[in-house]
């Protein structure tokens, strides 16, 4: 048997994200953002991102360090009063935004992983959040058809993972992070250990290995 | 009155709300001052949304686990028998009805249980998070804010003119002067805070009230 | 602080079932049925039930002593083709019998616990299962309108459950449980073995505590 | 010829389809076995609808784990490496495709790709299980079936007049008899099997077939 070898050094990982690409990144308020990858794209210096991810954090952590540095053209996020650098980027009309709420967030990202078409949610209706959507009625209550969020990467942080690329998740910093994971043409995982094939109980995995196309260690 | 004063009293009521056995949620700011004064004998879940059951006290100094944090970034604790999870899990724990209460602040409220909290065109945009999928699927949706704007502008509403954060969701008001109960009739005034009277409420409120039979000070 | 009690005997807890209601029943195949709570439910003889279900087992085990015992009226289930009796009771019209994909079926399960007003899935557009169903069109894509399934009850099977309700189930026992205790009003839970809280650790989790309702132990 | 040699003449023929790092899901009948014919130097990954990845060869007798079985109910072993996970994730992974390729039997499959093999009105109605998700999700869907039935009529129809499981699904057919591929122009016969002939194939299928340039004997 041949082992497919997912391993691979933060530079090779990162020289695959180009300018004007869709990028998925995990974390809420920077935990669980693999601080490394943004690090990394920070120095690449790739521009036109459109990035998906809850919210970007704060001016010097996460994804708030790609705003400060101008690499995104837009935003598709649920949060952006951390940083006022968004704020400020969305005003000049410098990066277009996309408030979505949390949970369609969520939704939307996991209904691109899961094959699904859209998914019908109450929340937002009769808010700005309707605009341009469908309105659709089941059973007398009225729900928005919210759409799937797909990406060209997801950039994923994990605790642990093993060499087939299973995750493990530490605490509150699972969040996005394995949903992302499911919706992404190109999954790159951080991961603070690394493990032997073996080493992670089937019964305990977070996120199977088959979603995880690379994986780097911490910088 | 000391705004720290103010914020206690409205926590202290908020906290009498909850019954033994709730999954609650706590939104930032004073929403978050009501876990203190939970009583003993009341046992609360209390929910996070960035993933977790059994939300504990902040850490010692030193103690401090950076993968362990609240919705508001800050550095908290988990309870024996919590749970962690993802994004998915916990929005479907929030919109799919097994939160029984969220406590929220709010910028307007309204007559018709209207909720804004989440913008202001042209000046402060910072997003919605959660806070449209907590009203919508929560149980009971208690806001819980100061009676009027720092320039003693009423907050509790006709009809709220800043952008939605949902229509028809909530159903009880709390400041510091007034306990409110959104009811299909309108806006009930059941009871009023200390040191104040039912005139003065009435009078900082822009919206109609309808005063209960028997008006409690709380 | 009180402790909010879950811990109930076999008997309390299956008379909270009464005839006429429905139920959604844990397991692949009786692979992670709680095949105690179903003994019980032979033995207190409750009828017209409605049951959702993946399967229904075989003649001797799991759900299918239920469809043996003539308990069923209506029968919501992906696949029916290991119990001979539920095919006959079909073709006789003594039950009604839905036939769901299973993907679907654990997607309108889910929709059910998560708030959702139906999903949009692509599975089944062209086919039997299309009939009576809203088709809807996403970016030239056709996709079937599926709605959420609730019940009144679930029954659900544990390897392991604390005094709180949090679970952790056993490899490929797992499969409907964790979906279904999220979509019923009153959740019974059949547990291997019972913990004291805080033996479970809150990042293995695999189904919060504030699903479940009532904790009986093996029969 | 012997029905355990023509089980084997598929399983062997369809494996040589799988690829190095693939993710496939095996249907009940022969398609479980193709899992015995997979070369060493090929690693595939199987994964089991009822909830795993890693699917293992069956236990040693008196190994047996109650909880552990395939989608067929048969008692099996999770390799190292695999992962166990809920009904909705397992689906998730198939209608998300991520599924390289599923292999299932058919009672019919015709020339648009179309595949039936769910139920036979009023004789059979075992329901779907998994299969209308597999053929919706997968990237790659090959049917593994002897090529005509017990009566010896063909099942590689015009038009399937059974119930379907999914309409232009197919991509691959392998019989004992024939590899044929499910093409936008119709159904190309690329390869024969061992002892057979183009004119038998032929025969022995309703649909119309294109001839490959150079059809190979597999």
């Amino acid at each position: 048997m041949t082992t497919m070898n997912k391993l691979m050094s933060i530079d090779e990982a990162m020289a695959k994200i180009t300018d004007g690409m869709t990028i998925m990144i995990g974390g809420f308020l920077g935990v669980g953002t693999p601080e490394g990858l943004i690090n990394k794209l920070v120095e690449h210096d790739v521009k036109n991102l459109t990035i998906i991810a809850n919210d970007t954090a704060f001016v010097d952590k996460g994804i708030g360090k790609l705003v400060v540095n101008k690499q995104l053209s837009k935003l598709i996020t649920s949060h952006i009063g951390t940083n006022p650098e968004t704020g400020r980027q969305m005003n000049e009309g410098e990066i277009e935004v996309e408030l979505v709420p949390q949970g369609t967030l969520a939704e939307r990202i996991r209904a691109a992983g899961a094959g699904l078409g859209g998914i019908l949610t109450p929340t937002g209706v009769g808010t700005l959040v309707q605009n341009n959507k469908e309105l659709i009625k089941v059973e007398n209550n009225e729900y928005l058809l919210e759409l799937p969020l797909r990406a060209d990467v997801a950039l994923i942080k994990a605790k642990k993972a093993d060499l087939k690329g299973n995750l493990l998740f530490a605490q509150s910093a699972r969040n996005f992070n394995p949903l992302m994971a499911t919706a992404a043409n190109l999954v790159i995982v951080q991961a603070e250990e690394i493990v032997d094939i073996g080493e992670i109980d089937p019964d305990y995995v977070m996120l199977p290995g088959i979603f995880v196309d690379i994986i780097v260690g911490e910088a | 009155m000391d705004s720290k004063l103010i914020k206690e009293i409205i926590a202290k009521r908020v906290a009498k709300e909850l019954n033994d056995g709730d999954v609650v949620n706590l939104g930032i700011g004073i929403p978050t001052l009501v876990a203190n004064y939970i009583p003993e004998e009341v046992e609360v879940t209390l929910q996070s949304e960035n993933g977790f059951l059994g939300l504990g006290p902040a850490p010692l100094p030193g103690e401090e686990n950076q993968n362990l944090t609240n919705a508001g970034g800050k550095y908290v604790t988990i309870n024996n028998g919590g749970a962690f999870f993802d994004s998915a899990m916990s929005f479907a724990i929030i919109r799919g009805g097994h939160v029984d209460a969220t406590v929220l602040g709010a910028l307007q409220v309204d007559q018709q249980g209207n909720l804004a909290n989440w913008m202001i065109p042209g000046k402060l945009v910072p997003g919605m998070g959660g806070a449209m999928d907590l009203v919508t699927g929560a149980k009971r949706v208690i806001v819980a804010m100061e009676h009027t704007d720092k320039n003693g502008m009423p907050k509790i509403l006709k009809n709220c003119n800043l952008p939605l954060t949902g229509k028809n969701v909530v159903d009880l008001i709390i400041t510091e002067k007034a306990l409110i109960e959104v009811t299909t009739e309108g806006l009930l005034l059941r009871e009023i805070g200390p040191g104040t009277s039912v005139d003065e409420v009435v009078k900082s409120t822009e919206a109609s009230l309808i005063l209960d039979d028997n008006i409690k000070v709380f």
